[in-house]
């Protein structure tokens, strides 16, 4: 999993809905092949304002005769974000990764649950497409609930219907599908998932994952992506750490970026 | 290109800085790592240090806060499971060090002298975010000497002393620590700083204070490295905000021997590299043979 | 929006910064000055100064460099051309003084608390740019108290001491003026710098250094005005890379009980009045009445 | 002569020769017709990198009925140049102005000579055109040298041609027109220009100024519109400052933004 830095070019940047973007970047073809859960830094070469990378998690990709492509899925929260909205068609963007760890797809689990909250649909998106490749997992036993606030915040929609059949899509206002926060959802049909046969794949805001944890009282196996700020994104800077329990049970701080970007819900201190 | 720092013979002038690329093998696959000056690994201390509770960072105008307050393995899980691998490359290691007293200060530097494949030490006795009752020992002449005589005690490695941009005389400090005995100075550490997020009128980071670094401060570390250079006989190192090849010949004709590249890294992984380069076709278009030969020649 | 800075009442927090708003009349096509809480005119000498000379400006990341040397008309013709144009307006006017010798601000002051229009006082002992034997007024507590108590006593007016950023313990300067009788402090001036120019090996400021201002010291400002709010009583005025009404409040939530806008005029020639149009919009959507009431009130 | 910050418009940004570009901008038409030699502060709203923003000769102004427009003519140089360059159609840019003070066009003088160097052609057209469109003047009486290190580097010939006939283009390879310094071919025809009868126009590089300074040794009145670094471009920062005699002859740093940029070539001082 060699990572390293490639000067990108802006194939499509387009507004899907409003503030949320989905860019398309062509990059070398010696750009590794991401993994579910991995993410890129990304940054406009040469400008120092903003001054950091931003993390995008790794959306979508495919191979071409000389050359590959990722699709990033962004939503526009401030600066950095608001600059890249404005790339045009043919515009460079560097691009480092693929970063981080991914969800494990190792699991012989009966069913898989997803849990997207907003722009988490990103990184799950492409392990649901992953799954769907492998020869064990069918469509069928794959369940998605995805949250927002409102219909406008819902994203990624149709091709998560061509990947997955048992789709809950919830809002907080009711725009679209139910009238429930996500979680609340995923809990009305807990039942359905005994602890033993299943596996939970989350990503999402702080709140959301913060409450699924509850929901999920330390029973479920549950991998979750988190999200820090970050400055390196390869674990140098130890900047975007989270509190874990270690392998001994003590709290450590774990770099998001290195260690995770998924980590075992189970694993993490809340404060 | 290769140049000396009390006794150290380096390939080249270009070192990373502490705690900007980890133990090096975080950024191994950007980097040949063979290819550098050296690698000046994340501040060791004594014991493990879980460090500062998050947030950490927050970027700033044309740079960066951090408070990691130290987070590091311990000098002794380094020596186990992090300098096998560094020895694997043929560079320069050099360990910089942190103490919560001069006794920790020394049992650090005394480990670290008996480890394979450590080759200097660099004396961090500025880090900002770790408080030791008052100021830190950096900002007062007499503990930056005595921190100075404890290591040089407990090694035959050469010496390097880190020093603080947070203080009224800069220059003055580098003497004392020259005094007594280092064998060169680095400079500089992270101003200390602060952000405020308005939504919730907390600070952006937990530790309500942060080291300020990036483009932002290398006009301040471009003036003490003058300052400090016209004061000292030992070699000067210069580190603040060194992004790109000029910014380093910058440094060099200002008076430092060498340079390290810190919050470069996480912007370029490919900084160090690209700068090495950069030094060498200076040198080959501007016809000098001795990378030495550019120290110290500003005009002024 | 009004706050009081030593019985000084101000429509509003926001004033300019000394030598970055000239005498008021460069900008008056860009901003009405009456809407401003003060205006902080160039340093005054007792005598015209030259000034350095050029290049005195050096653009840097996320700020710049100046080594002006206080060019300024002196005490005499500002009274007498100067003045008159800003008693047109409804605005405070504090003079912003400097001086060789500690006589030299004491004259300087009594010339100024006679003249009618000049409503406060800030004594700026931190100027980098001129050198006074060593270092500057400001660097040494007892050098700044002594200046203090000069200039109260040739005065009636509000005494603000503007403080160096470049020292190890601003907190201390600043307690010591307060001892001193200044009515307020405020911070910081510039971080003093430097910049090289590669093809000719010469400093970009013929000044060889020059002080760094812009939003690359804000982290800096900040912290130094937190710091310096929680040890006095009396007002402190912030000062640092303010460029947003985010930026403005920050310093206050820090501790500030007004703002001085410097280099970001030269960005946004109307940023004062952006600030103080954005305070007001704060205030209201946060249902604030009295603008003190989120003066220091960082939850840490 | 108010002046004020206005979000302009780019109407067209072309690269006419290699590194040479020519900017439309389109602008409220509040903002005030400008004289010849004055100049606006450029940059991109938001943007802080470049930090500060950039002085640029006005190269043309026309006024329509809703709007008015300024042509800006630059070379590309460094970081803020190249971010103009980069600016497509439609862009906006945050433009201060007009600044500064203007060539004289009150002299009643036989002889109307024009020295630029390079870009230095860009206040010097502006000052062509408004002497054109003052009935006391005719085309012919104005002779204009223009000098350039190569043809490459020769712009804005063609519109010269219509404001001048007396049109004199020298570069320093003899790539276009005579093989010469500007100021030497100005010197070979000096005499036809009797000091009392002539006023020079002059703007280039330093290099040009001062040689010209020589040739002239204080016999000719010769205004000349000179460069510094600039931060406020307002006068405010009295950062851009040359050395000058003021009115006893006596030296004084005068503000090349509002005290210039135009001088009176005899009152420089040079180092
Ligand atoms: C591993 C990882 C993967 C991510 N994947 C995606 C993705 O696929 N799509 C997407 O839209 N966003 C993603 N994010 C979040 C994205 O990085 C931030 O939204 C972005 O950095 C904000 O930059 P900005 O300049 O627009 O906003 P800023 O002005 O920097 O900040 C606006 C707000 O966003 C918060 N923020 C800033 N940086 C981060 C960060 N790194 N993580 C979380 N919050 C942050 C700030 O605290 C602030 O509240 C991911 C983050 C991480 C760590
Ligand atoms: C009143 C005035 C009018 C001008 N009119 C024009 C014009 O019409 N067309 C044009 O192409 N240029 C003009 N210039 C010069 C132009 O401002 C600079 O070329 C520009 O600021 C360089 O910016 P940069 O970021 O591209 O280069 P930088 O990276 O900032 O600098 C590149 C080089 O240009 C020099 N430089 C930077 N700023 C200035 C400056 N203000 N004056 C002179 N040299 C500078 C630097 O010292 C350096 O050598 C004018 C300058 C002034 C002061
Ligand atoms: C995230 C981070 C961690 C750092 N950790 C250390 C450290 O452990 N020891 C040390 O001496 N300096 C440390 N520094 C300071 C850097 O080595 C360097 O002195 C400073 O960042 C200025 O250089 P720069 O602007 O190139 O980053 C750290 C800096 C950063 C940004
Ligand atoms: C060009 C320039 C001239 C200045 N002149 C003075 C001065 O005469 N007296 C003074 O006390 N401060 C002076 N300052 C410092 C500013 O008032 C202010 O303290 C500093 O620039 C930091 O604020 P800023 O980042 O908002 O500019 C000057 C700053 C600049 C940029
Ligand atoms: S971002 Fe640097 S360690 Fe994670
Ligand atoms: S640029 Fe500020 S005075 Fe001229």
């Amino acid at each position: 999993m060699a990572k390293d830095i490639y000067i990108g070019e802006v194939a499509a940047n387009e507004e899907i809905q409003i503030d949320y973007f989905l860019m398309k970047v062509t990059l070398p073809s010696d750009f590794t092949e991401p993994l579910p859960g991995q993410f890129v830094m990304i940054r406009i070469a040469g400008l120092h304002d903003p001054f950091l990378s931003r993390p995008i998690s790794i959306y979508s990709y495919t191979r071409g005769k000389s050359n590959c492509a990722i699709e990033l899925l962004y939503r526009v929260v401030g600066k950095g974000t608001q600059i890249l909205a404005g790339l045009i068609k043919g515009s460079q963007v560097e691009i480092s990764g693929p970063l981080g760890g991914s969800y494990s797809i190792d699991h012989q689990k009966k069913n898989i649950v997803f849990i997207a909250g907003g722009i988490g649909i990103a990184p799950l998106s492409l392990l649901a497409e992953a799954l769907c490749r492998k020869a064990s997992y069918s469509a069928a036993a794959m369940t998605f609930y995805l949250g927002a606030q409102t219909a406008d915040a819902v994203v990624g929609l149709n091709r998560l219907r061509k990947l997955c059949y048992n789709l809950t899509v919830c809002t907080d206002d009711g725009s679209l599908g139910q009238k429930a926060l996500v979680t609340k959802a995923f809990q009305k049909d807990i039942k359905k998932y005994s602890p033993s046969d299943t596996v939970i794949y989350a990503c999402g805001p702080k709140a959301m994952v913060q409450s699924l944890s509850k929901i999920l009282d330390g029973k479920y196996l549950c991998q979750v992506s988190l999200e820090e700020r970050m400055a390196c994104g390869v674990g140098a800077c130890v900047g975007c750490v989270v509190a874990v329990k270690d392998g001994q049970g003590k709290p450590a701080y774990k770099r998001v970026c290195a260690d995770g970007p998924v980590f075992d819900l189970q694993q993490i201190i809340w404060e | 290109m290769s140049v000396e720092i009390g006794g150290l013979k380096l390939k080249n002038p270009v070192m990373t800085a502490s705690g900007t690329f980890g133990y090096g093998e975080e950024y191994a696959d950007y980097v040949d790592l063979n290819q550098l000056g050296a690698i000046v690994v994340k501040g060791l201390s004594l014991k493990p240090r879980l460090g500062n509770p998050p947030p950490r960072i927050m970027e700033t105008a044309g740079g960066m806060l951090n408070a990691v307050g130290l987070q590091n393995v311990g000098v002794d899980v380094f020596i186990k499971e992090k300098l096998p691998f560094l020895r694997q490359y043929d560079v320069a290691v050099i360990a910089n060090i942190y103490g919560e007293s001069t006794l920790e200060y020394s049992q650090v530097a005394k480990k670290l002298s008996q480890a394979e494949g450590v080759h200097a030490l660099e004396v961090n006795v500025s880090c900002p975010n770790v408080k030791k009752g008052g100021l830190s020992f950096g900002s007062d002449p007499k503990a930056a000497a005595e921190v100075t005589r404890r290591v040089k005690a407990e090694t035959h490695l050469p010496v390097i002393v880190k020093l603080t941009p947070n203080v009224t005389d800069i220059a003055a400090i580098a003497q004392s620590v020259e005094e007594a005995g280092a064998d060169a100075v680095s400079l500089i550490n992270t101003l200390t700083g602060m952000a405020i997020d308005l939504k919730t009128r907390t600070p952006h980071l937990k530790n309500i204070t942060g080291g300020l670094s990036g483009p932002a401060i290398k006009p301040v570390a471009l003036r003490m490295v003058w300052q400090v250079a016209q004061r000292v006989a030992i070699p000067v190192i210069g580190i603040g905000g060194i992004m790109t090849v000029e910014d380093a010949l910058e440094f060099m004709i200002a008076g430092a021997k060498a340079v390290q590249i810190g919050t470069a890294n996480f912007i370029n992984p490919h900084a160090t590299i690209e700068i090495i380069d950069g030094i060498r076709h200076y040198l080959q278009n501007n016809k000098i043979k001795n990378i030495n030969d550019i120290v110290g020649t500003l005009r002024t």
